[in-house]
């Protein structure tokens, strides 16, 4: 055997990379290596499946929208309005999201004690009960209250709350003002809810209130969207201001008297209907020159859009604040109802009309309903947040303020944010699309509704229905109320309760939209509402309407005190319905808040051009914003679309909370919200400094 | 090039070739058990009468359900039907508990690619065998053996197959969105 | 049977009523949703963010504003970005009309960013994460990207072959759809978008995408994008229509 | 440290630095290619999120480099074209450190491609399943294939180092390869003017980016071919540059007075063409290409900072200056005019490539766009500088221990200086 040359090895090898080409090898390798660096090995790929789709109802905010849930191998995977919906269609973008929230990473599974931090720790639903119901026998003793706050007043829930509060020595059952305020003024006149026939409404006057933009049910409002003139009084160029017909710029707080000049105008030319004697010595202290200044308005605009209201009626003046911004005070609402009593738009077509109510499903005894602000400070030893979002900030103060020395806070919402992050214990309800869910009138509704839709996902195993945590924090406190049943049995009551009134159409929900039907018993009744169908009261009630109550002298007296030039200025709080409540923003919501600029972000604060050249500060460069209430770091954003002398910033949602989840500080301006007595934050002003 | 050259190339390429062709899917494929013995002749046979659709069904929406959940196996199956070991074990192990089984997919595709079945079943009219081979008549499963660079069964079809079959008969897409997404 | 491939060629395009859309943003979370775009990285801002529909605020006098969604113009003609992709990873399907991009075959250079004018194209600059367990809300009809590749707005392609395979489930032509609607169109409480075969005359979209009030963004490149807008008020075309102006935009003071 | 550790290792009879003075002046460039490579590391292990790179500045400084240095490593294929094609013996003098030079621009380009890309183990999917419509195959393949080139020609110049020379088999395979030269002058001229022009062609293809879109001739672009006269401008003015660098550093004469005058001959007639048609091209572009696209050209100049001083700068002050300098033969005798001329044409084309690549992006297209600033992440920066630290570290490695000027010899002997080298 001769030893191997250069040359046997150079023709070995020739022959070794032919063989390689005409084998599998080379061309297999590419292959699979291109498909390996096609792998996403720590991507989530989802398991696929059949495909069904379930009607629910929204729970982020009172409005309830119609939905419908795309689930694939029984998972969520898509949420879209229900367009043909009865009541209204639509979807907002919080409520496309509402899979997302079983999931949240700020969802609770297991009742827990928050500490000072907020910070979890899993406790035994026995232990909480026992709690909670030592703090309920304390108050009975001490003579404390035992506060419920439900923040979505109505539901079947809310009587059980109210049927324990009532057996309670001093047991008091809050809701907080919301959109419906100054509805809420006349109803107290009326002595029964109030609607607005936006149907045949010609011009919706909004004092700031976010008509367009996410208010009563938002497809009612598209659907009529060409055929109603919005004229938006409103201190900021609100998503309502910039697509209203018309929008008059406004100076924070000016509500109250700039309806009162409006009405002013209206009964000195004859416009409408001559009020009593009272009203008009209130009205002749608020001409037009006179509210000029106060409103930032030419006498001379307030002057053609009083005109213009009376000569295109039916004309509805409504107040209710925004969703970040909290309510108007009291007295503004009142000066706003008055303003509807003016045009005339109370108990008339297109006007203020009387809604009927459900008819009753229960005998125990109720708690009244009182407004949150009537609450004696320092008097609550229990306070118990209820489930159900409003979709509207609360900041903590002014619950806080409510309560006593030594008092506990049980929450029953699902996440650990917004109030519930301030409470001791949490019990969980079930999360969205896990239990069932009511769909209640909106509080610009003229007529009465009902919707019922059952649970899409199990609930988890520790989460509990509120109605179970009462039932057993009464046996804990030896009560007899609220009589037992579960949530679902409540519901049927009530269903069946409807049905016995024999009121009203069923619409039932079928593959080609809505049509009317009779179910032929409760039962079948029950189920129509489980599969998606509503019922529509089909009686408007007939109710006279006496007078409001007149703005406080304190309330006139304070609006025509001259304003001292002040260094500081008025904050602009505002936030989208459901943005800044209970209910956590999902994640996805990014897309809206940080990575587009269609929504301002709670990390920035808003100045016109002017006012921040004025104060040599400098666009895009970080401030320091300090109020009475707090002190923040935020980044200054020229916009000059907001008018001179005034600050804006968003009330929520902050996604960067999802992103810094142990000690993001709070952002926006629910930090910085001077809460006033009558819990209304909108005096806030802000000192803008350059951080 | 003289004979010795000659016998050198010959080596160099016969060692190639045996490597490439003997050795590499040796060392490529990694042959895997499936958790039970199945005889899809016995489910085929005249005596049971299964089509291939009646377990293996195309939904109402045209997607393909795949291979039936152990629900489907346990309409039959509740209790052991024979005496083999494998059906002792279906019934005890998965049937009984509700454990869905295991089963290696011999076509799964990667999860960008989108194979409609009522498209190629219903539409085009092509029988199963034609991609899945004779799988119906067979009285074992074949070895799963999966690719340890790609992590996909050996003999997967792949985008070539989709391709030529598609142009040759001018019908299903040729643009890449067609099918991937 | 017709192939696709020959016969059937549809145009799909989309008509978007600048006078109708309210600027409320369902339709970017609804496409977020749909094609399991990931929620923000914590340091993700508008350009870096990925959002394959967003809406523009248009500034008119008095503080009106008007909204204008913008996503992947679907260009016909002349595909800016199909041509310029070095690996086929983008291509005009001829069958639907829709601009493909296949994520797993990008190498992440970007070079078709830079040729889009709409600026519809995203990179995905992080890993994509999902916090909790949201996640398990994914849909399996759409395949997860990865770090480092691009994608945009495809029409719901996936919608598009669910409803071609549901034609042929009931005996029709694998190749036709006749209820493919794509997720922002679905999801618009508004009724802004109308969406359909721009081929086919007698379709809405079609009809609203000639009238006298409907125009194309950037017209005169000649990409023949298939997303039309509409609007009657002449500000708001006066500010789409226009060349860019040039001041920052941003900065006031 | 003794005074010279690797004496065997450099070419014989060469003066060179103390090890230990090369040695500090290779720590800095040394330390700064590390930050670089740290810097790369991060892109390619965290994502490209560590630059500041977005989706509408979508290239940045490191395109801008990868342009800037292949225009300036085009010195080395046509260097090689005028000796071994066109037979100008004299550049023989400076071959060798064009290629060096040519390989250090192509081999830093791509490694910068590679961590500017999203997906680097996809790179290769351009050759499997290419799109020959796009131009950045083109850019892909034919760089590809030019850097293999440059290493076969780089590789004659390594093995006739001393030591390695030594090695009859070394000796004998860079013999082989040295008589293919002229083969591989020609294929990387071919390659080069291909993809020399596709990267012009990158922009130029945009006709969404109106700024950067240009009206074809045949199939490609005008940038295509004005890219390929800029780079045979700049080439031989960028050789002319280093060797007058690596002359300084070194304190002697590399080579003799005309090569100098050659590179800048050559380089100054390109350029005066360049300018010319670069003119004529700005021209068609502002009155017709543009409108017809619906933009009025004022708007690109509308943007502070890219006024029209940008046109000034990049056509008559970085191109018209250093062509009449290059081109009128009293002031190229000169080195006060030649080198700064040769300078300001290395600027010019790096500040075109800028302009392509920033401008292009910062201008609005859409009604409602803004117009965009970017600044580099700390990451982009340093693995750029890394890629000059990588160079500098090469090139001093190559002129320390390999020939790269055969002139150095005679001109050693000539002069009879004997004066230490600065550094390398």
């Amino acid at each position: 055997m001769t030893p191997l040359t250069r040359r046997d090895v150079l023709f070995g090898l020739g022959g070794g990379i032919a063989g390689t080409l005409l084998s599998p090898l080379p061309w297999t390798v590419l292959d699979d290596v291109a498909i390996w660096t096609q792998h996403r090995r720590a991507l989530p790929i989802p398991r696929d499946g059949e495909t069904s789709v379930r009607p629910v109802a929204c729970t982020s905010c009172p409005a309830g929208c119609s939905l419908r849930v795309r689930s694939v191998a029984g998972r969520p995977v898509f949420v879209s309005g229900e367009a043909s919906h009865p009541l209204g269609g639509g979807a907002c973008p919080f409520g496309l999201t509402l899979h997302h929230l079983a999931h949240h990473p700020l969802r609770l599974t297991t009742p827990v004690r928050l500490d000072a931090h907020g910070t979890p720790t899993r406790v035994a639903l026995g232990a909480a009960v026992a709690a909670a119901a030592g703090a309920l026998r304390a108050a009975s003793r001490s003579g404390r209250a035992v506060l419920v706050l439900d923040q979505r007043p109505g539901r079947a829930v809310s009587r059980a709350f109210r049927e324990l509060l009532a057996a309670v020595p001093y047991g008091l059952y809050a809701t907080p003002d919301g959109e419906g305020a100054t509805l809420q003024v006349l109803s107290g006149a009326a002595g029964g809810p109030l609607g607005i026939d936006l149907e045949h409404t010609r011009t919706l006057l909004s004092f700031g209130a976010p008509v367009l933009e996410g208010w009563g049910r938002p497809g009612r409002m598209l659907a009529l969207r060409d055929r109603l003139r919005i004229v938006q009084l409103d201190a900021w160029r609100s998503p309502t201001a910039g697509l209203a017909d018309e929008w008059l710029a406004i100076r924070p707080g000016s509500e109250g008297p700039l309806a009162l000049a409006l009405a002013n105008v209206l009964v000195g030319e004859g416009l409408a209907r001559t009020p009593a004697a009272e009203l008009r010595d209130l009205l002749a202290s608020f001409p037009p020159e006179r509210v000029e200044p106060l409103a930032g308005l030419p006498a001379s605009a307030i002057e053609t859009l009083a005109r213009s209201l009376a000569a295109q009626g039916p004309t509805v003046a409504i107040g209710g604040g925004d969703p970040g911004g909290g309510p108007l005070p009291l007295d503004a609402e009142r000066a706003i109802a008055w303003l509807d009593v003016v045009l005339g738009s109370v108990g008339r077509a297109g006007g203020l009309v009387a809604r009927g109510s459900l008819p009753d499903d229960g005998t125990a005894p109720l708690a009244p309903e009182t407004s949150l602000a009537e609450v004696p400070d320092g008097d609550v030893r229990l306070l118990v947040i209820a489930a159900g979002d409003s979709g509207r900030a609360l900041p903590w103060s002014a619950l806080g303020r409510k309560l006593a020395p030594q008092a506990l806070v049980v929450s029953l919402s699902p996440f650990r944010c917004g109030l519930t992050a301030r409470a001791d214990l949490v019990v969980p309800s079930p999360a969205p699309l896990e239990g069932h869910e009511e769909i209640l009138p909106t509080a610009d509704a003229c007529v009465m509704s009902y919707a019922v839709t059952a649970p899409l996902l199990p609930p988890c195993a520790e989460s509990v229905e509120p109605t179970r945590f009462l039932a057993e924090l009464a046996r804990a406190a030896g009560l007899g109320v609220p009589s037992d049943g579960t949530h679902a049995e409540r519901l049927q009551r009530r269903a069946a309760a409807i049905f016995a009134s024999h009121r009203g159409r069923v619409l039932v929900r079928g593959d080609e939209g809505f049509r009317e039907e009779a179910p032929a018993d409760a039962g079948a009744f029950w189920q129509a509402l489980l599969e998606g169908g509503c019922w529509v009261d089909d009686s408007r009630a007939a109710r006279a309407v006496a007078a409001p109550a007149l703005p406080s002298p304190a309330a006139v007296a304070g609006w025509l005190r001259a304003e001292p030039a002040r260094s500081d200025l008025p904050l602009v709080s505002f936030a989208a319905r459901g943005a800044a409540g209970g209910t956590p923003p999902s994640p996805i919501l990014t897309k809206l808040y940080q990575e587009t600029a269609l929504r301002p972000s709670v990390a920035t604060i808003a100045l016109h051009p002017q006012t921040a050249r004025e104060r040599g500060l400098v666009d895009g460069r970080e401030m320091r914003v300090v109020s009475a209430a707090g002190r923040l770091d935020a980044r200054l954003r020229c916009d000059p679309t907001l008018p001179p002398g005034r600050a804006a910033m968003a009330a929520g949602p902050d996604p960067a909370a999802l992103h810094e989840q142990d000690a993001a500080p709070a952002r926006g301006a629910l930090a910085l919200g001077v809460v006033e007595p009558d819990l209304t934050w909108r005096g806030t002003r802000v000192a803008i400094t350059e951080a | 090039m003289n004979r010795r050259s000659l016998a050198a190339f010959a080596t160099g390429l016969a060692g190639a070739l045996a490597a490439g062709w003997l050795a590499f899917p040796r060392w490529l494929y990694v042959s895997a058990d499936q958790p039970l013995p199945f005889n899809h002749r016995l489910h085929t046979s005249d005596a049971t009468g299964f089509a291939c659709t009646d377990c293996h069904a195309i939904r109402a929406d045209g997607e393909f359900a795949g291979i039936p959940s152990m629900a489907t196996c346990a309409t039959c199956h509740a209790e052991p039907v024979g005496t083999t070991a494998g059906e002792k074990r279906l019934v005890e192990e998965f049937v009984r508990p509700g454990r869905e089984i295991p089963w290696r997919v011999y076509s799964r595709q990667p999860d960008n690619v989108r194979f409609p079945h009522a498209a190629h079943v219903q539409g085009a009219q092509l029988a199963c065998e034609s991609c899945h081979g004779a799988h119906g008549t067979r009285e074992t499963l074949v070895a799963f053996q999966e690719d340890r660079l790609s992590g996909y069964a050996r003999g997967l079809i792949t985008m070539d197959r989709c391709e030529s079959c598609h142009r040759e008969t001018g019908r299903g897409p040729l643009a890449c969105i067609g099918c991937h997404r | 049977m017709k192939s696709p491939e020959s016969n059937v060629r549809a145009r799909y395009g989309m008509v978007v009523d600048l006078d109708r859309c309210n600027g409320c943003g369902a339709c970017v979370v609804a496409c977020a949703v749909e094609n399991n775009v990931p929620p923000a990285n914590g340091r993700a801002t508008e350009r870096t963010g990925i959002s394959w529909l967003n809406v523009q605020r248009l500034e008119g006098a008095g503080g009106r504003a008007a909204f204008l969604p913008m996503m992947c113009q679907q260009c016909d003609t002349r595909t800016p970005c199909a041509s310029v992709c070095p690996q086929n990873a983008v291509e005009l399907d001829r069958s639907s009309g829709i601009v493909g991009q296949v994520p797993v075959r990008c190498l992440g250079c970007r070079y078709c960013m830079v040729a889009c004018p709409y600026h519809a194209r995203y990179f995905n600059w992080w890993d994509p994460q999902w916090p909790g367990t949201i996640a398990e809300t994914l849909n399996p009809a759409v395949s997860t990207r990865t770090r480092g590749v691009v994608e945009k707005c495809n029409f719901c392609i996936q919608r598009l072959q669910a409803a071609r395979t549901r034609h042929a489930a009931t005996g029709g032509d694998p190749a036709v759809a006749p209820d493919y609607t794509p997720a922002c169109v679905e999801a618009c409480p508004a009724g802004a978008l109308v969406f359909g075969d721009l081929g086919d005359p007698q379709s809405e979209v079609s009809q609203l995408a000639q009238s006298p009030e409907s125009f194309r963004l950037l017209e005169r490149l000649g990409t023949g994008a298939k997303v039309h807008y509409r609007t009657r008020r002449p500000w708001v075309r006066q500010a789409v229509a226009d060349a860019p102006a040039p001041t920052d935009g941003r900065t006031h003071v | 440290m003794s005074e010279r550790l690797d004496e065997g290792l450099t070419p014989r009879g060469l003066p060179r630095a103390p090890l230990r003075r090369f040695v500090l002046w290779l720590v800095p460039w040394t330390a700064l290619l590390g930050v670089g490579l740290y810097a790369g590391y991060r892109c390619l292990a965290y994502g490209l999120n560590e630059t500041n790179l977005d989706n509408r500045f979508a290239f940045g400084l490191w395109i801008y480099l990868d342009l800037t240095v292949i225009a300036l490593g085009a010195g080395a294929f046509f260097t090689g074209l005028l000796l071994y094609v066109l037979r100008k013996r004299e550049l023989k003098a400076v071959i060798n450190s064009a290629v060096v030079l040519g390989f250090i621009c192509y081999s830093g380009a791509v490694a910068i491609l590679m961590i500017d890309v999203g997906q680097p183990l996809r790179a290769w999917f351009t050759f499997w399943h290419p799109n020959v419509h796009s131009m950045l195959t083109e850019v892909t393949f034919c760089l590809t294939c030019y850097l293999v080139v440059l290493a076969f020609e780089y590789l004659p110049i390594v093995l006739r180092n001393r030591k390695l020379s030594r090695l009859p088999s070394l000796l004998l395979f860079e013999h082989q390869l040295h008589k293919l030269m002229v083969v591989f002058a020609l294929v990387g001229a071919f390659l080069s003017f291909f993809h020399q022009g596709s990267l012009g062609g990158l922009y130029g293809v945009l006709q969404g980016r109106p700024f950067a879109f240009r009206e074809a001739l045949a199939v490609w672009p005008s940038t295509f071919f004005l890219f390929i006269l800029s780079a045979a401008a700049a080439g031989p003015s960028f050789v002319l540059a280093t060797t007058w660098i690596a002359s300084k550093l070194s304190s002697r004469a590399l080579v003799r007075p005309e090569v100098y005058e050659l590179l800048g001959r050559v380089s100054g007639r390109l350029l005066v063409l360049y300018v010319l048609l670069k003119s004529v091209d700005t021209l068609v572009w502002l009155n017709h290409t543009s409108p017809q696209l619906g933009i009025h050209p004022a708007r690109f100049y509308a943007f502070d900072p890219f006024g029209t001083w940008v046109l000034f700068a990049e056509i008559v002050a970085l191109g018209l200056l250093p062509a009449l300098v290059l081109t009128s033969a009293r002031w190229r005798r000169d080195p006060r005019f030649l080198v700064p001329a040769a300078f300001l044409a290395c600027a010019g084309v790096a500040l075109n490539r800028f302009i392509m690549t920033v401008q292009t992006l910062a201008l609005p297209t859409l009604p409602f766009d803004p117009f965009l600033t970017y600044l580099p992440s700390w990451q982009e920066t340093m693995s750029f500088l890394g890629v000059v630290a990588y160079g500098v570290v090469l090139y001093s490695l190559s002129f320390r221990y390999l020939n790269l000027f055969p002139q150095e010899r005679e001109l050693l002997a000539s002069e009879e200086v004997t004066h230490v080298p600065l550094v390398a």
